[in-house]
This record gives C-alpha cells, structure tokens and sequence, in this order.
C-alpha cells in the first residue's frame, strides 16, 4: 500500500513526531476509534475495506487541498485496513501548524473530506459471529436484496 | 472498458470486476444502465450509484472512454 | 504537584489512553509545543512557572466547565512546568467523546480557557545565554523598569 | 492578609510574598494601592495588575478579608 493505506495498528507517536516541525507550535491529532458504544452494542470489530487505489489517490488530494488552504500547515495520516477491533484507531490524523488555529483547522478539515470522499466501507463484526455492513452514521444498511434505501438526491455528489 | 464493484456492490452482483463494451460516446449512467441489463445480481444496484472513473469521484453525467476504470460505491464510510 | 501539572516530560500516549472509553469513537488531541519559529529564532528552550495551587485548580475548573457543556466527553490533560526544549510539548489537552465534533469542540474549548485563564508564564532561554519573559503572544515583554505597556482595558477581566 | 507575587513581577517587587495590613472593609485595589505605596520596586506593578484571591481571578473592586490570599499575576501566558 502506498502511504496513507496500512494494515497495521497505527503508531501515533511516529506520526506526531513526521508531521512535527521546530516552527509548529500546536499540534491537532484525531483518532477515530471503532466504538461499542450504546448505539451499537455487541460489536468486537470492524472490518475496513477500500478501493485501494483510489482511496491512496483521494487521500493525497486531500491533504493537498489542506496544504494548500493552510499552507504553513503539516499534515501526517494514517487509515487501517482490514481486522480493526473495538478501542483501537481505524484513522489518526496529525496537523501541525506555526498557530493553533490553523493546527485545529486543517486536522477537521481532513476528517471532514475523509468522511464525505475516502472510499472505504465498515463492516462490522459482532460478538455472536454475524457481520453486517454499516452505513456512514454506523448503523446497518438494509439487508441485501433491497437497494440502498437511499433516493438519488441523498447521495453525495461530487465535482 | 472495466468496471469495479466493491464492498456490499461486489457482494450483490457477485463480483469485482467486469469487463463492458458500448458504442461511444457514453455516460457514466450508460455504464450503469448496460451493467444493470447485463449482470444478474446487478439489478438490485442503486439507479444512481456513487461512481468514480480513473479513481476519481464523478457524476452520472460525466463521459466515458476506451480503457477508463469505472467503479461503482456504495456509500463511502471511511475515519 | 496535582493531577494536570507536571514537572516531568509528557507522555502522549499514556494520556490517549487515560481519555479512552469503548464508547467514545472519536479523539481529538491537542500538544502545544515550544517552538523556534522566524518570530523567535534563537530559542533553545522555555522555562515555565506557575502560581502552581492556583493553576492546578484553575485547570480543575476548566476541565469541569468543559466535561459540563459536553457530558459525553472525557478530557485528560497535563501541563508542563520548569525546563521545557523547543520541539517539547509543554501542554497536551486529549477529549475523546462519542463523536468527533464534541471531541474537537471540547479540546479546543480547553486550549483557549488555558490561554486565557492559566496562571503560568514563560521565560525564554536564547541560545546566547539570555533569559527573556515572553507575553502571551510569545514576543518579549517590556523590559523590566516599565510597566506592561498595556493599558488596562488591555487586561482580560474575570469575574 | 498575604500579597503574592510572579514570574515578572516577583523580580520588580524583588520578593514573593509580603503580608500587607489593611483596615476593612478593604478591595483588592486597596491592596494594590497599598503594595504600590509600601513595598520598593512595587511602584512598578501596572496600577490595575490582573489579580486572584484565594485562588481565582477576580476584579480589582472585589472584596478582601482577613487570611486572604492576594496575587498579582503578569498577563497569563499558560499552554
């Protein structure tokens, strides 16, 4: 996989340290967390799948365009493929900047972009050994057999 | 050209990877259609899918070469 | 010391996990560190100092007042005082929540009540052996013998 | 009551803590006035200090007590 795709556990510390800089005063990282929480009980792990290409080619557009907004910004990333369980990150994002402001800015604007562009799915893996594939919010699509369940003018368009 | 199908899409049509011929000039929602007809398990594919071509995201509307990558999403979900 | 300051270097990692709950999926991190920008080259490291009884309840309160406005959130957080080098994180602020947007909101509620509330200052140490008091902005002080140089409608006010 | 200075402010007054006697009812800018008067190197404190007592920011027309704490802190400069 290219740089932004892995199938290991996502090594946080190494990522800070790549995106740090001496002229970078405030650090912003995320780190999504596959979750069992209340909403969504019985779950040991997620199962992340992509279009490996393409989401290496979104990723690097990504953190182009945030280079580009905030051009003092530094931006490391990592997202996991594969068997991710239950309190470990499936994404770790790090912006650093000269400012705080700019810091805390590009590191949700690449969480945003990702949510809304990143081809990749979750399904879920439960305690009892069923999966089921989860929609953006988490929840479970319909079963298959129906189509989405979705109209047309729900589905994010792009440029 | 061919045409990629992944996550619940790959699981409904049976499949990753197709190869479509059609008489140019197309649309991406030419790809949709002919996939439709064409592939059993396709049917139950969204009429409008979120579609990509060469690794990026694109709209229905958009045109269609020899040799593109055209690849059908289900809704993304990734972070 | 108390529970958010502390003399030792901060360990990142240990407070990601201090923060963690199987049902908060996302973690907002901020590190602010020293820097040696354009605005302050020369800078080898700054040496932080507190009115430290204050500080630790001031910080008690700040965390309090964020876990208040975002009952979901579980905020960890420790401050470094005394010899701190360029490129060292002096504070490190960590909000997981159940969604990312009470992850980020929260991390930065506390950056900016830190900022605006802490009583802690700075001492630049050059590279040349001077020791200089930096302002909140980071720029040197008036040299002692003058008053602030701000007038007081300047001054924060705290009720 | 105990006045407490820091960081900057410590090395103008050249101390850290002095005792001031005040008749009441008395406000935290008594105390400054008070420390501006008596104590060398005080007359350099701003005459409106960002001030705590017992460990909160307050405003200078807050009122003092007897075994109050009283701190006079340079603009804060934390994180």
């Amino acid at each position: 996989m290219g740089e932004y795709l892995s199938r290991e556990p996502i090594a946080v510390d190494a990522l800070i340290a790549q995106a740090a800089a001496p002229d970078c005063g405030g650090t912003c990282v995320f780190l999504g967390t596959v979750r069992n929480g209340p909403e969504e009980s019985g779950v040991a792990a997620i199962e992340y799948s992509a279009y490996d290409d393409m989401a290496e080619a979104e990723l690097q557009r990504i953190v182009g365009d945030a280079r580009e907004r905030w051009p003092g910004a530094r931006i490391a990333l990592r997202h996991r493929l594969g068997h991710v369980a239950v309190g470990e990150p499936s994404i770790a994002i790090v912006a650093a900047a000269p400012h705080r402001a700019q810091a805390f800015e590009a590191c949700r604007y690449v969480i945003e972009e990702v949510k809304r562009r990143l081809p990749v799915w979750k399904k879920e893996i439960r305690r009892d050994g069923s999966e089921v594939w989860v929609d953006p919010s988490g929840r479970p699509t319909v079963p298959p057999g129906l189509p989405d369940g979705r109209r047309p003018s729900d589905l994010p368009t792009h440029a | 050209m061919t045409v990629r199908f992944f996550a619940r899409y790959a699981e409904l049509v049976g499949r990753e990877e197709a190869a479509v011929l059609l008489s140019l000039p197309a649309t991406v929602a030419d790809v949709v259609r002919r996939v439709r007809e064409e592939l059993p398990g396709a049917r139950q594919l969204p009429e409008r899918p979120l579609a990509a071509v060469n690794l990026k995201h694109v709209k229905l509307d958009a045109g269609v070469r020899d040799g593109d990558e055209v690849a059908f999403l289900p809704p993304v979900a990734g972070g």
